[in-house]
């Protein structure tokens, strides 16, 4: 195989030396181009793996954990949430609109493939600085497209963050979080088995859509990146729509819970990952016949069939026999649905077109030994430097009305009104606390509970001390969740880093990692789903730090959820926790000295998990009317934020 | 001077619109009709010196916010 | 009551406007949209969505459905139809309701609960506001900027069949038009969504006398 | 045959799209451009015995599905 086209595939010489000791002889393009993407960082976390397993991920409430397409928690009556958070920032880069619409699309199927109605999404997005020359056209385009496809799906939208920072110029992130409800009977897991069972594809034909979107996804952005346009997947929020409909009214049939045996979607690396993965779990093979899959172009090569990126696919094993039974519920909403394989003993995945053998190669190193790498970690020489914060160089103001009202406006504080405006948050009729408030609530039909979500991460802090901005990102996600009245649950995560290839960026990574596995750990959340995002990165210089926390939290009764503004007029302020003097890396030294120094605020977990279940039982016992937490620009904004929805006012005295 | 600009999805980028309206053809009975794409017509009137000059802006309007050239071209006629 | 929505591929908000009709007792069902029949109903209602993805026009192909026919027969015939949103936009594509919904004028989804103003509650839908009333009830739209020519726009307020009108316009809709009815008043179309505001954990229930004067 | 369909709104009709596109040119700095209006155009291909047999059918389509003939008005060509 020639030299550049294995570069091209981003594999290395150890990693092809490998994939010769695996198939025993050289692959053929189309073998290589499985590996590639089964083995690109998006597809395999071989620079993370080792480090993700220091994370908690069991609990008396946790029924699945990482490893399926989505982490599923009990919360009791016979009810489970599904829920994970995805990246699409390199696409989203490139063409804003479809970029973000089909990240939402996505993580859409990585719920309702475990069975389960996404009942909420949330997206949090950073952004380049308000006035950098890419950033107006970048926030319309990714608004409109999270818009334009979530209305469409009708699943509302209800709640997220975005931030603005030059750190994002040249590369913004676009998280989306999908919330799922199922009946616990009627869990479906993404593990093939039976041999002999039939291998069927449902949903849109296949194009030619991002072909090498998941190698993309670990490529670094320079300035060839204009050029280097892969078909981008473009997103037909319509035929989800059908193949959402059409999936649950099989998966809820008494038949259908018999007849399917397993169930995924085709996501990055399309029907490669999903019939690698699927095999793979249930340690079987597949045989499956690339001329019967339904195309959309003419002249597709299997290499191209097999890398595309359409979307809209599902890839489910069914009992031998029940195809047709199968056929009428995808022919009901005018899909696809076409038998294309079938499970065989041993784990090879065996490719054909007609009767012409085009890759046979082993499931196992393709997924399970893919390639495992202890990168090299080395402390950045800058980071003691950033870290230095003298507050006696900083001048003390006389007035402090200027500042407040310019933080209030700063472009990552200001209301984001204007962007969930455009987002229908109350299709569903669920929605009891809409985008605005500390978290999200919404009522579960039937019952007198509800559940709370929030997605958090302050990157900044994370730049400065990637330890304790992890802490802070798990310990302000779970502080959201109490404030509107919920007991947290378990997270999920998207970790948005930069070049793993760099030793300082791979220190931030582990450092970050331990934060949040320390959080996770005394605050009782379990991560039970997440995604990594690495390189990135623009012309060398890499993003800050951005490990995104979603959690979810149950309302027992939702009845006692609790708002953000002040109530009424006379109510007394209480401040729950310690005030010190932490100015490092604040919105305030950013927005009004425009500094990032400093050491962030240290968490101490034992005093956060106190003063949170002081919280919880205050609102439960219905002593508190409001609750608001303190993060970016402090006490002061946190106040003003308090006094907005109701118009009231607020006299605080400073003790000293 | 008159400017039409026509604005299309690149071949091979999927066009939902197009396949929507061409299953809803096929069931209103035009079952002889195929490959349905939905685009753009931009009309605009332009006042410039002369027909080059005037295909020159035409030009840098599309690229710059007419078309999305990531999965669009275009094509425009001057009368 | 038997109440049928109809089902579109697209549609959303039918499970709502479901769950809204069950909590008032009635008997409603799902009535899917390639049925050319139904069975005898007292009611119809056609949900909001995406009925065909938006594609072409909001309500351009649903209006094709097999079961359109039918619709379109049981509402010449007095029966009581609600087209809700989308529902609103398939009516006027059928001719049911006169004018079109074109996209917003500042052409951007709108999410938010509105100030109305209940214009007409004689109705078959409004009876149960008495009075000519401000209510809140929520929108979730990208093209409820209706329009029709002037000559409609005099019929339509001299008769009566103005039903909800917006108090701040939030769309470019011709004189505030947020809902109208036909000239019998068996068909209403509106924009708002009143199953968004029907129940009292959600803390709005003022779409729920809409529900309550529809089933009489 | 290959044919062509422009659907744009009828004189008087409100075009926010138009508006909105003509105002963001200007911020460009494309100051003589006026009057800009936007529309569909729909390719498709069809097969008929000849033109005349065409021409009926696209017009019918025209008329049942791909314009609104309240505020709409359309042409086609067919190559």
């Amino acid at each position: 195989m020639d030299k550049n086209i294995i570069k091209q595939h981003g594999l290395s010489d150890e990693e092809y030396k490998a994939i010769l000791k695996y198939l025993g002889r050289e692959p053929n393009l189309v073998e290589l181009g499985i590996f590639s993407v089964m083995w690109s960082e998006h597809c395999s976390y071989k620079s993370s793996r080792v480090h993700l397993k220091k994370f908690p991920t069991t609990g008396p409430q946790v029924i699945c954990g990482p490893g399926e397409n989505a982490g599923i928690v009990d919360i009791g009556d016979g009810q489970a949430i599904v829920f994970k958070m995805e990246s699409h920032n390199h696409p989203s880069f490139i063409e804003p609109y479809q970029g973000a619409a089909t990240g939402v699309g996505g993580i859409l199927r990585d719920v309702f493939t475990m069975g389960a109605r996404p009942i909420a999404l949330l997206d949090s997005l950073r952004f380049g600085a308000a006035n950098h020359a890419k950033t107006p056209q970048l926030v319309n385009g990714v608004v409109a497209g999270i818009a334009g496809y979530g209305n469409c799906m009708g699943i509302p939208t209800v709640g997220g963050e975005v931030y603005f920072d030059e750190s994002y110029n040249g590369n913004i992130l676009v998280n989306v979080m999908c919330v799922g409800l199922v009946k616990k009977h009627q869990i479906f897991r993404a593990k093939a088995s039976g041999v002999g069972n039939p291998v069927i594809y449902v949903g849109s034909k296949t194009g030619r859509d991002g072909i090498h979107g998941a190698t993309m996804a670990s490529d670094v952005f320079d300035e060839g990146s204009e050029e280097k346009r892969p078909t981008v997947q473009v997103g037909d929020p319509f035929t989800e729509k059908l193949l959402l409909e059409a999936c649950l009214e099989l998966m809820q049939s008494a038949q259908g819970r018999k007849d399917v045996v397993g169930i995924q979607d085709m996501g990055a690396a399309g029907l490669t990952s999903s019939s690698v993965e699927m095999a793979g779990r249930g340690g079987v093979g597949f045989e499956m016949d690339l001329a019967k899959v339904p195309l959309r172009e003419t002249g597709m090569t299997p290499y191209e069939i097999m890398l595309s990126e359409s979307q809209e696919r599902m890839l489910l094993v069914a009992k031998k026999g029940s195809e047709k039974r199968i056929k009428a519920f995808f022919e009901k909403w005018d899909l696809d649905s076409e038998v294309i394989g079938t499970v065989v003993k041993g784990g090879q995945l065996s490719l054909k077109v007609g009767d012409e053998l085009v890759a046979d190669l082993p499931t196992i190193p393709l997924t399970e030994k893919a390639p495992l790498y202890k990168r090299p970690i080395k402390k950045p020489a800058w980071q003691e430097k950033i870290q230095e914060l003298d507050l006696a160089t900083i001048p003390l103001l006389k007035d402090w009305q200027e500042p407040l009202l310019k933080l209030l406006a700063s472009p990552s504080l200001a209301s984001k009104q204007w962007v969930y405006r455009q987002f229908d948050h109350m299709v569903g009729i669920d929605t009891v606390m809409i985008p605005g408030g500390d978290a999200a609530v919404l009522r579960l039909k039937g019952t007198h509970k509800g559940i709370a979500m929030t997605t958090d991460c302050n990157s900044r802090y994370c730049y400065l001390d990637p330890f304790e901005g992890g802490k802070m990102a798990v310990a302000e996600a779970a502080r959201n969740l109490v404030c509107v009245g919920a007991k947290p649950l378990a997270a999920t995560d998207c970790l948005n880093f930069g070049n793993p290839e760099k030793p300082e960026i791979m220190w931030q990574f582990e450092q970050a990692v331990l934060g949040i596995a320390e959080a996770c750990r005394v605050l009782g959340t379990p991560i039970v789903s997440g995604n990594v995002s690495l390189y990135n990165e623009t012309k060398g210089e890499a993003i800050y730090p951005t490990p995104t926390i979603g959690m979810v939290g149950l309302l027992e009764n939702v009845e006692d959820h609790c708002q953000l503004g002040f109530q009424q007029e006379g109510d007394l302020v209480v401040l729950l926790g310690e005030l010190s003097e932490e100015l490092g890396g604040s919105e305030y030294l950013k927005v009004i000295h425009g500094l990032t120094r400093g050491l962030p605020p240290r968490v101490s977990l034992d005093l956060e998990k106190r003063v949170q279940q002081l919280c919880l039982a205050g609102i439960h016992a219905h002593l508190i009317g409001s609750a608001h937490d303190c993060s970016e620009g402090g006490l002061a904004v946190a106040l003003a934020e308090s006094c907005f929805p109701r118009e009231l006012g607020v006299e605080v005295q400073i003790g000293f | 001077m008159k400017v039409n600009v026509y604005v299309t999805l690149k071949q091979g980028v999927l066009d939902p619109q197009g396949k929507a309206v061409g299953h809803a053809l096929d069931t209103l009975g035009f079952k002889n009709v195929a490959n349905v794409r939905i685009g753009k017509l931009i009309e605009l009137e332009i006042a410039a010196k002369n027909k080059t000059q005037a295909k020159e802006e035409v030009k840098e309007m599309c690229e710059k916010l007419l078309a999305n050239t990531v999965i669009e071209s275009y094509q425009f006629e001057i009368e | 009551m038997k109440i049928g929505i109809v089902v579109f591929p697209g549609s959303n908000c039918d499970r709502d406007c479901f769950h809204v009709l069950k909590t008032l007792k009635q008997d409603v069902r799902y009535l899917w949209h390639k049925n050319a029949t139904f069975p005898k109903m007292d009611a119809l209602v056609l949900p909001g969505g995406f009925s065909y993805g938006d594609y072409l026009r909001t309500g351009a192909i649903a209006r094709f459905s097999p079961i359109m026919k039918e619709v379109v027969r049981f509402a010449k015939g007095g029966g009581k139809v609600l087209g809700i949103c989308n529902g609103f936009q398939v009516l006027t594509e059928t001719g049911l309701l006169p004018g079109v919904l074109m996209r917003n004028e500042g052409l951007k989804f709108i999410c938010e609960s509105v100030p109305l103003e209940v214009v007409n509650y004689q109705t078959p839908f409004t009876t149960a506001y008495g009075a000519r009333s401000s209510v809140q009830i929520p929108i979730a739209h990208m093209d409820g900027n209706y329009f029709a020519d002037d000559e409609t726009l005099r019929r339509l307020e001299g008769e009566g069949q103005v039903v909800f009108r917006y108090l701040n316009n939030p769309n470019g809709s011709a004189r505030n038009i947020a809902g109208i009815c036909s000239k019998k008043g068996n068909i209403l179309g509106m924009m708002p969504h009143p199953e968004r505001c029907a129940e009292d954990v959600l803390g709005n229930q003022d779409g729920r006398k809409l529900f309550e004067s529809l089933i009489g």
